[in-house]
């Protein structure tokens, strides 16, 4: 007689996704009275599942803006990280690269987002240079490129990516997005459709409400969060040191519960902001592909309504 | 026993060779295991990570005998439909032949969004890839009637019906086989591709997550797996043709 | 003979597929018991004629007497033997023998029970259980013409029954046939390239012309029955002979 | 005109009908365009869109032509080596049954790891799925070769390369053009898998982008290209078949 | 006839498939000029003794000398004419007669200079630009012996070159073959099932057993060159009929 509620990942499982699993493994959901399941990442997008219908919620990324501007049924929920994760990052061994500017005609490894090569073009361009590079869609496969040189540079984030490069003991060279003018942004998200939301409130309601519990108690947890997230993705997951040091950095970098203590809450000014942002640099696009002319109303893009005060 | 060696030999040399060429390069080659494993690796995580392997298998096992049997089923209504009303072949056929040419890769995401996550749209995806060679096969099969055995028929005062069932299917039988050695070739590769675009467990689903975990040993241990599934599948297939038509006279048996 | 005493009667039937001019005018009568073959050139139209007696296709033109009463559509008066022996390689012998009994609606056991004493007979007891491939082709021409009388129908058809066989062979089943013939009171039209055969076996012969096809001779075959091969060396037989090829090859 | 309007007559009106059915149901059942994207707008953006569409046509055709090239190049010399080589015909066609059964959607990004984002692993991908049907087709049609016809080679004096060129060649030639047909229809969809798996540019890409940015009017203008190209390809087989085989007597013809 | 004299002379040839023994011992001569058939069931080891003469296979046993020395490997004495026709369906029939001196390296040009008189004479004139499969049956293997005689090897083999003929067709092409020997000068050896057809082409004819075969007959055809049909009713010509009939169907 549990509520089923279906969440579709965004990645392979790793520690952005750790409050979901103690959630469920520490039977939050179940005492919230819920049926919660975990979709494996797979080949289609978390966004175009939950404004389908396939799954009630998703995790996302900045990609739910575009998706949104096109006339997806999303709304952003739920902020996993208080502050950016997001790095442009490249091997620290190539001399010819000491600012974005020297990104211009390079390989970029990227994941098949139309908001990828405009981002990379703002940074650069915001260092002084053209912005223009060449493109390559990877996916997951992103990342071996890189370490294997068949690219020359990628997004991460910096709490997985990141820690396992430094672990590995990869030197990689990283820029942070703000630096180069883009502002600060959730890079996680939880999203769900209007749809599910008006006609399933309260049980949206009580699943926020349990993940936040479930974050909050990896952020108050973290080793056992991460043998727990460990436990819960046997395949996946086969690196302890590297799931507990990203753990590690998630909490005390303050992504996860932000220094004021905040969990979970989409900062308006943060949604706003990467929103014109995303505006300005013509990324968001109609149904036609045709770039919005007037700035579209932001505040219907997230909502806090959700969220236990 | 030494005819069987005789017959066995080349193929077993070669292979070994292979798999013995693909160690030593992966071994002293310098190259990273993460990149290419060598196959003692490999052979060795299909062992430790069987139970999970076996548990992803048997979805994707469930998900092909099901599009399958649908697939052939269908195939075996529409080709009779076609083989009794023929403008109905000609308005058919070019729709088949076209679905043929929708690239998988692209189309598996949207039969996902459209059918949800469960064993519809799997089975979908694998009848979609297996429907039309059966068909092709089935109408060939019933075009090969002697059209002697039919004067035959109708001259004893047999009937449309009757001279479909008593010549014109049989007739399709050994074409009918050789389309299902060619389908179910498709078919595994067909659900592994389905799971690919969303699914909660199977061999597609594990070698997704192997490859996005940087693990292509275990994405080579599942690619063993399902290579094994169709290679035993394709040997019942043939195993059924024997034995279901013992007229046929083949090679190297006496006369 | 009157035309009520014959068992067979086309009267100037005519038959054309779309442009191609088939069957001309085309008149031939069989009586009951006798054996009359039909000798013409390759493509002239002879199993046409065939079709259009079992209803595979409809004469244009003429009309068909059966015992006297205009022949039905969908006639069971004939059974038919074509030119390959169209044996299905899917049923064993027996099965093979009994199609017709089987396609009229009999039970398999009652067929099987009605055509098993004609095994003997025809040479091919021991090999009911068998498969056609497993057969020769004289064995399989007997199993066809087993299928074909064991439907008792009032006529036989045979379309080039032997045209398959090497030489030695066809020679040996034509006396084979020879021998059944005597023993069983069969009414038959044969269709045959071969000059030989038609003397050996017929009774008359129809000489047809190529395309579009006409009855150019009639030839009576005064031979006494039962005939022997050496019954070919007669004069009234090598006479016979030497008229027809000269009617089929001209000059 | 007449028989013309006959044989196309059947296909064109269900053809319109699934298009107009799709078309109203997207329309009027309330279905979202980013689940279910109306034909007419599936049209209306392959114009729009048509520059980009082209551009991606382009490397997607360049590397479907590439790869079959290599394809039927390598085709041709391993069954001539098979041809003359018994025991290796052995060895090899088990490895070849073998190389059908791995998943494409497993083996392109390992393909795609192993030999960057160039047109090599596109070639090799396609190679794979083109160079089985290939191969089996034209053994199968040196094995149709007339017994007859080589002993009468044989009792002129012609060697083994002789009796190959005058007598097996050319007795695969209508087998060669069979494999050509059903490769070519896998050849667009293996290019665009490749594709898929990491690419700069082509259809797979732009499919791939077009369902990331929640564009499936898009994916299905991509799909509509891609199967135009597959049948224009297609269609190019069978002309090249009949230009270069003008004594097989064909169906409909005048004797 | 001393074996000095003859073309082509077999001694004891025996030859074994794995287990089957097809070849028994046979014994066969062949003089200048002279045309041999060999009669024989279906199976016998016929077209295995081609074999052994154009160096397909090789016998076990026995000698064969040609022209009274012994037969080299990969002999050019003969010119062979198979069973089926083996026109190449992709060869036009000017190139498909020409096929055997292209194999002997004549360029295409010689090859069909030297071939284009024959058109005439074979009845193919104004084919020669046609495909096969616009022939007819008999005249595709009217090419089939223009091909084999425009080699102009001492010896032909014909093995069976009118078996797939309709028996009408049959008559004709030997009718024509008659009277094409009346103009050459060539010594053939021809394998077939027919009777007639050894009776009215043959100076001598061999009979084979079943396998493993052996000469059980040797019959020697007196009958006058040219022959026509109307000799065959000659009393000695169905003498010879009756007695290879016989000897080939037993008792
Ligand atoms: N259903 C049909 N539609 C069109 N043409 C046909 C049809 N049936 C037969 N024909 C043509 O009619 C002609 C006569 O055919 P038929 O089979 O009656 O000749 P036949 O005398 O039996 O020849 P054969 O001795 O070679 O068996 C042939 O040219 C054939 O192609
Ligand atoms: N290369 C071979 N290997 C094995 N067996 C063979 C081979 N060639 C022929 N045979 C067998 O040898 C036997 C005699 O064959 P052959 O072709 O010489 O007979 P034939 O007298 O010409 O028969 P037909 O009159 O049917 O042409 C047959 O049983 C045949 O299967
Ligand atoms: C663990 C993890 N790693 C990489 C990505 C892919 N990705 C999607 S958006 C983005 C950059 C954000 O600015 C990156 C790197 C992910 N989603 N999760
Ligand atoms: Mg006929
Ligand atoms: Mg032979």
């Amino acid at each position: 007689q549990n509520q089923a509620v279906t969440v579709a990942l965004d990645w392979t499982p790793n520690t952005n996704h750790v409050g979901l699993y103690v959630a469920r493994d520490q039977g939050f959901y179940k005492d919230a009275g819920l049926d919660v399941e975990i979709l494996p990442y797979s080949d289609t997008a978390a966004g175009t599942l939950v404004s389908n219908g396939l799954a009630a919620f998703g995790v996302a990324g900045v990609g739910f803006y575009s998706q949104h501007a096109a006339g997806a049924d999303l709304k952003a929920v739920y902020a996993v990280v208080q502050h950016e994760t997001g790095r442009l990052v490249y091997n620290a061994n190539r001399t010819d690269i000491t600012s974005p500017k020297d990104l211009d005609g390079k390989t970029y490894g990227g994941f098949g987002s139309a908001w990828e090569s405009a981002l990379i073009s703002s940074i650069i361009k915001a260092d002084g240079g053209q912005g223009n590079i060449e493109t390559v869609t990877l996916g997951t496969s992103a990342y071996e490129a890189l370490a294997n040189g068949s690219v020359d540079f990628t997004l991460e984030i910096v709490t997985w990516e990141g820690v396992k490069a430094r672990l590995v003991g990869e030197k990689q060279g990283a820029f942070k997005y703000s630096d180069y003018g883009v502002p600060e942004q959730h890079t996680t998200l939880l999203v769900s459709s209007d749809e599910y939301l008006a006609n399933n409130a309260d049980t949206a309601k009580a699943f926020l409400a349990a993940t936040q519990k479930g974050y909050a108690w990896a952020a108050d947890h973290p080793e056992e969060a991460a043998d727990l997230l460990i436990a819960a993705n046997p395949d996946a997951l086969t690196d302890r040191e590297l799931v507990q040091a990203s753990l590690k950095e998630l909490v005390d970098g303050h992504y996860l519960r932000s220094e004021d203590g905040v969990i979970g809450r989409i900062d308006p000014a943060k949604n706003e902001g990467i929103g014109k942002y995303l505006f300005e640099n013509g990324i968001l696009k109609d149904g036609n592909g045709a770039a919005l002319t007037a700035v579209p109303d932001f505040s219907t893009y997230a909502s806090n309504d959700y969220l236990p005060n | 026993m030494q005819r069987w060696w005789h017959a066995v030999w080349p193929a077993s040399t070669l292979i070994a060779a292979i798999v013995l060429a693909w160690e030593v390069y992966a071994r002293f080659s310098g190259v990273k295991p993460t990149t290419l494993p060598s196959p003692s690796r490999v052979v060795e995580q299909l062992i430790s990570n069987a139970p999970a392997l076996a548990d992803n298998a048997l979805p994707t096992i469930i998900a092909t005998a099901s599009g399958f049997a649908l697939s052939v089923t269908s195939a075996f209504v529409f080709s009779i439909l076609v083989d009794f009303v023929r403008p109905l072949r000609r308005a058919l056929f070019p729709v088949f032949i076209i679905s043929q040419t929708l690239p998988l890769v692209a189309i598996a995401p949207l039969v996902v969004l459209w059918f949800g996550f469960g064993l519809l749209p799997k089975i979908l995806l694998i009848a979609l890839v297996t429907f039309f060679p059966m068909m092709v096969s089935l109408v060939q099969g019933y075009d090969s009637t002697d059209k002697d055995m039919e004067w035959l028929l109708r001259s004893m005062g047999a009937g449309r019906r009757k001279v479909f069932l008593l010549a014109r299917l049989p007739s399709a039988i050994p074409y009918f086989f050789t389309g299902l050695r060619i389908s179910i070739t498709y078919a595994v590769v067909g659900a592994i591709f389905a799971e690919y675009s969303g699914a909660a467990k199977g061999l597609g689903i594990y070698m997704l997550s192997a490859k996005n975990n940087f693990r292509p040993d275990l994405v080579l241990a599942a690619v063993f797996c399902s290579a094994f599934i169709t290679l035993v599948l394709f040997g019942m297939t043939v195993v059924l043709e024997r034995v279901s038509t013992p007229w046929v006279r083949r090679e190297g048996e006496a006369q | 003979m009157s035309a009520e005493t014959k068992r067979l009667a086309l009267r100037g039937v005519g038959k054309q597929f779309g442009d191609l001019n088939v069957l001309g005018d085309v008149s031939i009568d069989v009586a009951p018991g006798e054996f009359v073959s039909i000798l013409g050139p390759s493509g002239a139209g002879k199993s046409t004629i065939f079709q259009i007696l079992t209803g595979g296709t409809k004469a244009d033109t003429g009309v068909i007497a059966f015992d006297g009463s205009e022949l039905a559509d969908a006639s069971d008066k004939f059974a038919l033997m074509p030119q390959k022996d169209a044996l299905m390689p899917w049923r064993r012998i027996v099965d093979n023998a009994t199609l017709g009994l089987e396609v009229q609606g009999l039970s398999r056991k009652t067929a099987r029970e009605k055509v098993a004493p004609l095994f003997e007979e025809f040479g091919l007891a021991g090999f009911e259980q068998h498969y056609p491939h497993q057969l020769s082709g004289g064995m399989r021409q007997r199993v066809a013409l087993l299928r074909t009388v064991i439907q008792q129908r009032q006529m036989l058809l045979l379309d080039e029954p032997f045209g398959a066989l090497d030489a030695l062979t066809r020679t040996a089943m034509q006396q084979w046939l020879e021998r059944m013939w005597g023993q069983h009171n069969w009414t038959a039209l044969l269709i045959t390239h071969d000059v030989r055969e038609a003397v050996f076996l017929s009774d008359r012969i129809y000489v047809l012309s190529a395309r579009p096809a006409r009855v150019t001779h009639e030839i009576r075959v005064p031979l006494a029955r039962p005939r022997r091969v050496a019954d070919l060396a007669s004069p009234e037989a090598t006479r016979i002979e030497a008229e027809l090829l000269e009617a089929l090859l001209g000059t």
